[in-house]
């Protein structure tokens, strides 16, 4: 156990923990927008699918990962559309569109990778960035200052989104979209496009969030890539009670608990690693229980909404 | 698009508004048929009519809430046609809704500031906007703290935000859907100063209310619905209340009730120093005790906001008790779950009753059953009887005169005043031991209301020891024995309703003491 | 007069339930130009997917046998809905479910058909009620919300499972063998479940699963504790004013939905696999969600749903067999067909809005 | 993939017999009818795996290919078959259809097709890894096979160790269970015998498909001083985009996972089946419908390391990795204790 509470492990979890809670991160944050305004999209994980393949394949083929950066947040916010003109348009009941949306972005990643690619290839992703001094701090550089961009970014997301759900008045028409929409409709907000654009913003973060696996995490594409990390995504931005910040608490903790466990393994350390692989989960759980403040959801967050009604 | 005027006085642009020929359906109702209505700069009209009459279905056409099936609408003798409030906002039509349209989670500020522009473009400006709200708050008397979170507020202080916030707003023409409901008397007063000024300054108000005295202080022209349909539109000149009342029922309604004289039972509700934490922190209420008898009506008169609400949801056993002791029909029921409370022979007609004392979603049937739906008659052996719920809820509905298509319509279908009689029918029905009543009668028209009070004094007459909350003051005195008057959270003196004058009240309910007030008003408190 | 009134009420209320099938089409039409890219007829393609799932007896059985676990677990998703809890912990509910009924029927190899079979059954709906009553009581307790718990609990249910079929539940021939298969020994024979039709798959299952759907109906319409459930989903507030414990529905409503998913798990053990595999779940945890929602969240309406939907797992794989497409292509007319359906639902809920305010 | 112009040895164990038989068989087995050989195959991932799944589909194209095309060898698939009861209802379905060979590519569906094949006499069925052909069921159309992942795990060990400068090495599995465990435990063995200071370490993800953790284990392998990493399942595809952007060398298994990173990998135990389809087939054309079990080793050329040609490998190594090639094949070295004294 003793040889787990070493400066290179410990910062070697930090670096990991960081890298590892990027994906979460676009994508939470993403999610916490179009659920703070009343929407919840249970389909990210196909949208992740669909950024992840387009990112790759666009970046691969064009030579350019900006332009595979691009492609994924366009097809994230296509995915993103869909959703809003399924589940504000239509009405439609949102956590079965989600798990419609979910099979249809692992149906079509998948097939347009077979038909693409046929197998997995590998490209250069986003390279790291070392930044300049902190970058050559002992320990601390190489775990924070020596990350590609897109994880920077992702951080960078984080004062970003709670700026704007904070202090713009589209962050408040966002916040009161979610929390009663009727009110705010009296008031000459527009509840569908705040909800269009929550949504396919989302969606746009979730086609980042598969980009920055496929062409800045991992580098490659494969089906199915993201296994589930949608659903956790979206679990995350409850843990994080609708607010940046704790979105930011939660996808560090499940990564760094992540990181941890990988540790215990390499370090042979005697405990089934089907409990190792557990912990993330099981500590997930127990942090909302126990330790983190805990807020309410948006009072609309999976309503209709219905002009008028009340 | 939602511009902010710099002031009331501002340019009027909106001259005359006018509606022809309005028809409106629902599932199952012909909500307006073919209204006419109009209201012009400087004027305030009041709409009239009983629960269900159309009123807030026509308000809501005009706000580009709802799209009508036939009609049109003028303004300046133009035709306009709103597709959402946006549109109407942008016409300069501002409204004051019935349900409050508030958002619990935001701010004060927050919820004022809510679809403004901001001067500071895509960032918010809520501290400009909280000096300038602190200015009208300021002249038109409307306190509130702007930086509490609404959900903190109780229900006359939330009215007094819907007001804010349309006065912030300055609106050309103003839709006041019962604005009063929630007012106590000086509020309403006040209140009705700033509608005289709006009007002097040009704009147009369309004011709904159920309180037939209000119409006649205030409006310039009465227009009555009944049924959907115009019943006529007078001028306010020499118009009586029965007047009035007969237009919107279509037949004589008594103003006055006859009150027998009191059967004083056995205590009750007992309550001792009994201290209640509110949604603030601090206490709300504050060791209050006192005695309730079985065969009177307490009143609990004071102005919205002073412990009320608290107080009423701790004896139902809704909001946990810090302090004291409670004890119904000689049971601690102190720190027990609402059903222990029910059980002890309890009915409670909570102050937020569309929100806590129905299931909109349910049918009018299921709501009957809300509270026994685990008790014989209506289940034996945890199965439903429905044979039996059906019929007993006929026999409410037609009682309590409850207008419904069917006992299987849901009740969020039904007109807001047709749900509170029946919820109303049902915690009586229930023939409570003890009968909370939170504002019994709000919102509920003038034949609703006179009904309602004859049942809670039949309710009295055998046996029921019933507490009415209220800020109505003619309601409480005309129907209590007895009146407590609190005053942040505590009891400020219990007085004899029939000997104590309005105006003693009033001061009580500014926290003076009895004891200060002069001799000859004070009756002794048992 | 009236019964023709009622009759005309039941023919559209027929019609709407239906409407949204007319979706279905439509999806296919999309995803016949995707065959088309893979140089398939599409009408070879659907005729398969039809006659795969509907066109014989085999494939009609099949249908059944997968409309099982996806009804079972869709009752609990509709009770726990109603509850005003969404359960997306269905499949590892189900996992927990297998393998406590596993681990008894393992564990007791010789006792009698009429002990052993219903004891399995138990010990899954407990155990699938403990996974759920988990999240159930860390919501009503703690107010940890059930999407982010019921998310967790699908994974440790995994490795869970994966850990069990190494470890303590592993077939000892595959240790003997050295062939490792994390999977467990065969069950006794004393809780195969019965088969309907011989050469099928087709078990009585079934009709557990179609009893179950009556009784929850009857459950959740015609009971005391049904009427709470309901009333705590649609407003708490007053579930509370009106005496009704609303924290303890709602665990109660996330632990029958538990219990359910546990009953489909062992279901699959007894009726399909016969022994704990890997990969049992196969996301009927999620389809069950679908077919509950498809079926308006009513026990009766998952019937039809859970059969549609299993008939497009079924008839799928029959068409990627046939056709020789990439199974990711059934994936994707799979999810159309779920968004198209869901988007067709406004058009039945706005002609019942009309038909109402003309009549 | 490599497919071995001269006669393939196989060896085939019978379970009754004991003893393992080498027998020679030809090539190209003699298609007599006009009408093509049916063959089916049920898998649980995707004939785009880079894994174990694309091994056994490669391997069918291969020997279509050389019997002559679609019209002599038909191949049909299933794919995405990790629910045990589809994939189950996916070989009766073959097996209805009149399909010659249904291969069930997954030692979990053993116990199912245990319960077809007696259903369908005329149709032979294989199923691998396992050895077990349910003879003892008095089962006969029923083919088994099995890779000795151990063997190739071990000489990629030794390889690993030689060319690995910090001795430490890092090991991604999915789960610890089946033919993933077999390599690694080879790979372990190898590696120390050839340093034995060398340290292995392993982790695995609970997954087959979670290459985003895979990903992140490579990473912490690689953080805690390995410079060689190996794996298995179809998720490793993580672990190698993370060894290539790492500068670390990845080992693959199963497939031949050159074409992912081509200056990472330095070479891959390859599964070549195409021996294997090949006496299957010849076998039922020759009336033996199943009852037969094979191998893959280096002995019998089911096990090949196939180099990465872009990667200077040196030659000391390669001389280390051939000896421990013959080692195994001559039986000197027991892949999963070391050389046997
Ligand atoms: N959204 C709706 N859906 C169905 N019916 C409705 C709806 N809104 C109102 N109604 C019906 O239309 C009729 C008129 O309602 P409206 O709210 O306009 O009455 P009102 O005059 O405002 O009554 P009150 O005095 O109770 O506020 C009522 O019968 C009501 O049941
Ligand atoms: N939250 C509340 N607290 C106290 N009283 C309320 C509340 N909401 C509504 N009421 C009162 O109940 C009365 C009846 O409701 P109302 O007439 O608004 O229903 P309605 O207008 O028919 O409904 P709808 O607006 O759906 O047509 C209102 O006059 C209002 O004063
Ligand atoms: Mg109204
Ligand atoms: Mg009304």
């Amino acid at each position: 156990m003793a040889e787990l509470f070493t400066l290179p492990v410990l910062f070697g979890i930090i670096y990991s923990g960081i890298r590892l809670a990027t994906p979460y991160l676009y994508a939470s944050i993403g999610e916490s927008f179009s659920q703070a305004s009343g929407v919840l999209n249970l389909g990210v994980d196909g949208i992740m699918l669909m950024g992840a393949y387009t990112g790759f394949y666009v970046g691969m083929t064009s030579g350019s990962l900006w332009l595979g950066l691009l492609a994924a947040a366009i097809t994230g916010l296509l995915m993103g559309l869909l959703m809003a003109v399924i589940s504000v348009t239509l009405k439609a009941e949102q956590g079965i569109s989600g798990i419609g949306l979910q099979l249809f972005g692992l149906g079509l990643s998948t097939l347009l990778f077979k038909l693409t690619m046929g197998g997995a290839i590998s490209i250069s992703g986003f390279p790291p960035v070392r930044i300049p001094l902190l970058g050559n701090i002992p320990y601390i550089g190489e775990a924070f200052f020596n990350h590609n961009l897109l994880v920077y970014f992702a951080y960078l997301l984080v004062p970003i989104a709670n700026f704007v759900l904070n202090k713009t008045t589209l962050g408040l028409k966002i916040r009161a979209a979610g929390q009663n929409p009727q009110a705010a409709d009296t008031l000459g907000v527009n509840i569908t496009l705040i909800r269009y654009l929550t949504v396919s913003m989302g969606g746009l973060m979730a086609g980042i969030a598969g980009a920055s696996l496929s062409i800045a995490l991992i580098n490659l594409f494969q089906e199915n890539i993201t296994s589930g990390m949608g659903f956790i995504a979206v679990a995350l931005v409850y843990f994080g009670g609708w607010k940046p910040t704790g979105v930011l608490l939660g996808s560090l903790l499940f990564s760094f608990v992540n990181a941890f466990q990988l540790w215990i393994q390499v370090k042979g350390i005697n405990i089934p690693s089907d409990f190792a692989v557990m912990m993330p989960y099981v500590l997930t759980i127990f942090a909302l229980a126990f330790a983190v403040k805990r807020v309410s959801a948006p009072a609309a967050l999976t309503k209709i909404f219905e002009r008028g009604e009340n | 698009m939602t511009e902010t005027k710099p002031s009331l006085l501002d340019q009027i642009h909106l001259q005359e508004m006018r509606m022809e020929g309005i028809v409106k359906k629902f599932p199952g109702v012909l909500a307006n048929d073919h209204v006419d209505f109009d209201v012009h700069s400087g004027e305030i009209h009041a709409l009239l009519g009983e629960n269900g009459a159309g009123k807030s279905t026509l308000m809501r056409q005009l706000y580009g809430l709802y799209r009508p099936n036939e009609g049109r609408i003028y303004i300046n003798d133009k035709e306009v046609s709103f597709h959402s409030p946006q549109d109407a906002i942008a016409a300069g039509i501002g409204m004051i809704h019935q349900h409050f349209m508030l958002v619990p989670s935001l701010t004060v500020v927050e919820n004022v500031a809510l679809g403004l522009k901001s001067s500071r473009g895509p960032l918010l400006d809520l501290d400009v906007v909280e000096k300038r709200l602190m200015e009208i708050s300021d002249k038109y008397r409307l306190k509130v703290d702007p930086r509490s979170y609404v959900w903190q507020l109780a229900v006359g202080e939330q009215q007094r935000v819907e007001i804010l916030k349309a006065l912030y707003r300055g609106a050309d023409l103003l839709i006041l859907d019962e604005p009063t409901a929630v007012l106590t008397p000086q509020e309403v007063d006040e209140f009705f100063g700033t509608l005289k000024q709006m009007a002097n300054d040009g704009h147009a108000l369309i004011f709904i209310t159920h309180k037939l005295h209000e119409v006649i202080a205030i409006s310039n022209r009465i227009t009555v619905l009944r049924d959907g349909r115009v019943v006529g539109t007078l001028n306010n000149d020499g118009v009586t209340k029965t007047e009035l009342a007969q237009m919107m029922v279509g037949r004589p309604v008594i103003l006055q009730y006859n009150k027998n004289p009191q059967k004083p039972g056995d205590a009750r509700l007992v309550v001792e120093n009994l201290s209640v934490a509110g949604d603030r922190g601090s206490d709300a209420v504050k060791g209050v005790s006192f005695e309730l008898f079985s065969g009177e009506i307490l009143g609990l008169a004071g102005v919205s906001g002073n412990g009320q609400r608290d107080l009423a949801e701790a004896l139902a056993g809704l909001r946990p008790v810090r302090e004291g002791k409670i004890l119904l029909n000689g049971k601690d029921v102190t720190h027990t779950s609402p059903n222990h409370h029910i059980t002890a022979g309890q009915s409670y007609i909570p102050e937020e009753r569309m929100k806590e004392g129905a299931i909109k979603d349910f049918s009018v049937a299921d709501n009957i059953i809300l509270q026994d739906h685990n008790r014989p008659p209506y289940s034996r052996g945890s199965f439903l009887d429905f044979k039996l719920i059906d019929e007993r809820t006929t026999e409410l509905v037609n009682q309590y005169n409850v207008k419904t298509p069917s006992n299987k319509t849901p009740l969020k279908n039904l007109s807001g005043g047709n749900i509170q009689k029946l919820i109303l029918a049902r915690e009586l029905s229930r023939k409570p031991a003890v009968l909370i009543a939170s504002q019994p009668t709000r919102g509920v028209d003038v034949g609703a209301s006179e009904y309602i009070h004859q049942c809670l004094l039949e309710q009295r007459d055998s046996g029921t020891a019933t507490m009415l909350i209220s800020e109505d003051l003619d309601e409480i005195r005309a129907l209590s024995d007895r009146i407590a008057v609190i005053y942040e959270g505590k009891i400020v003196g219990i007085v004899d309703a029939a000997t104590t004058s309005v105006e003693d009240l009033g001061l009580m309910m500014a926290g003076v003491l009895p004891e200060t007030l002069e001799k000859q008003t004070v009756a002794p408190a048992d | 007069m009236q019964e023709k009134h009622n009759a005309k009420e039941l023919l559209n209320k027929t019609f709407d339930a239906l409407l949204p099938l007319l979706a279905v089409p439509l999806a296919l039409i999309i995803g016949a130009l995707l065959l088309l890219i893979f140089k398939v007829n599409p009408l070879t393609a659907y005729w398969s997917l039809l006659q795969g799932a509907f066109g014989s007896v085999s494939g009609l059985t099949q249908t059944i046998v997968k409309a099982t676990p996806l009804l079972l677990v869709g009752l609990g998703v509709c009770i726990a809905f109603r509850g005003g809890i969404i359960n997306i912990g269905g499949e590892g509910q189900l996992i927990v479910g297998a393998l406590a009924a596993t681990a008894i029927a393992v564990g007791f190899p010789n006792l009698p058909r009429m002990i052993i079979l219903p004891l399995t059954f138990l010990g899954a709906i407990l155990a699938g009620g403990v996974w759920g009553g988990i999240p159930g009581i860390l919501k009503s307790r703690l107010g940890v919300n059930e999407i982010l718990s019921t998310v967790m609990m699908n994974a440790i249910a995994l490795q869970l499972s994966n850990y069990l079929l190494r470890g303590p539940l592993i077939d000892p021939a595959e240790i003997e063998r050295g062939t490792q298969i994390a999977q467990s020994a065969l069950l006794p024979k004393a809780v195969w479940l019965t088969k309907l039709v011989p050469q099928t798959l087709l078990h009585s299952g079934a009709i557990i699963a179609l009893v179950m759907a009556v009784l929850v109906y009857i459950f959740l319409w015609r009971t005391s504790i049904g009427y709470r459930i309901r009333a705590v989903g649609l407003n708490p507030d007053a579930a509370k004013y009106a005496g009704i414990p609303v924290q303890f529905y709602q665990a109660l409503s996330l632990m029958l939905g538990g219990a359910f998913a546990g009953l489909a798990g062992a279901v699959e053990v007894t009726g399909v696999s016969h022994r704990m595999l890997e990969g049992l779940s196969a996301g009927y945890g999620f389809s069950g969600i679908v077919a509950a929602l498809f079926g308006k969240l009513h026990p009766l309406g998952s019937i039809p749903a859970s059969i549609l939907f299993g008939g497009f797992l079924v008839g799928g794989r029959s068409m990627q067999r046939a056709v020789q497409v990439p199974s990711a292509l059934i994936d994707t007319i799979l999810g159309l067909t779920v968004l198209f359906v869901v988007s067709a639902d406004i058009w039945s809920s706005y002609r019942a809005r009309r038909r109402l305010s003309n009549g | 993939g490599s497919t071995p112009e001269q006669p393939v040895e196989i060896e085939v164990t019978r379970i009754v017999a004991g003893t393992p038989e080498v027998i020679m068989i030809t090539p190209t087995p003699e298609v007599v009818e006009a009408k093509p050989f049916r063959v089916a195959i049920v898998m649980p991932s995707s004939i785009t795996d880079a894994a174990f799944s694309q091994s056994m589909y490669e391997g069918l194209l291969a020997v279509q290919e050389e019997m002559g095309g679609p019209e002599k060898m038909e191949i049909a698939y299933s794919e995405g078959m990790f629910n045990v009861p589809d994939a189950a209802s996916a070989v009766r379905d073959y097996a209805s259809q009149g399909f010659d060979l249904v291969i069930a590519h997954g030692s979990q569906y053993g116990s199912s097709l245990q319960q077809i094949a007696p259903e369908f006499p005329e149709t032979s069925f294989a199923w691998g890894t396992s050895l077990d052909t349910f003879q003892a069921d008095g089962i006969t159309n029923v083919f088994a096979y099995q890779a000795e992942a151990q063997e190739g795990g071990y000489a990629l060990g030794v390889l690993a160790a030689f060319m690995s400068k910090s001795g430490i090495m890092g090991v991604c599995g999915p789960v610890e269970a089946g033919d993933a465990k077999l390599y690694v435990d080879g790979f372990v063995t190898g590696a120390t015998v050839q340093n034995p200071n060398a340290t292995v370490q392993k982790t695995y993800t609970g997954s087959f498909s979670d290459v985003a953790l895979m990903a992140s284990a490579a990473e912490t392998h690689i953080q805690a001083g390995a410079d060689m990493l190996t794996g298995s399942s179809q998720s490793v595809v993580g672990a190698i985009g993370i060894a290539k952007d790492n500068g670390a060398y990845w080992f693959g298994t199963q497939w031949d996972q050159t074409a992912l990173a081509p200056e990472t990998v330095v070479a891959s135990q390859v599964y070549d089946w195409t021996g294997v389809i090949k006496d299957m087939i010849a076998s039922r054309q020759a009336g033996v419908l199943g009852n037969k079990s094979y191998t893959l080793t280096f002995k019998n050329g089911g096990l090949v390391i196939q180099y990465n040609p872009g990667i200077d490998v040196p030659a000391d190594a390669k001389a280390a990795v051939d000896a421990a090639i013959a080692g195994i094949m001559d039986g000197t070295i027991d892949p999963l204790k070391g050389p046997v004294q």
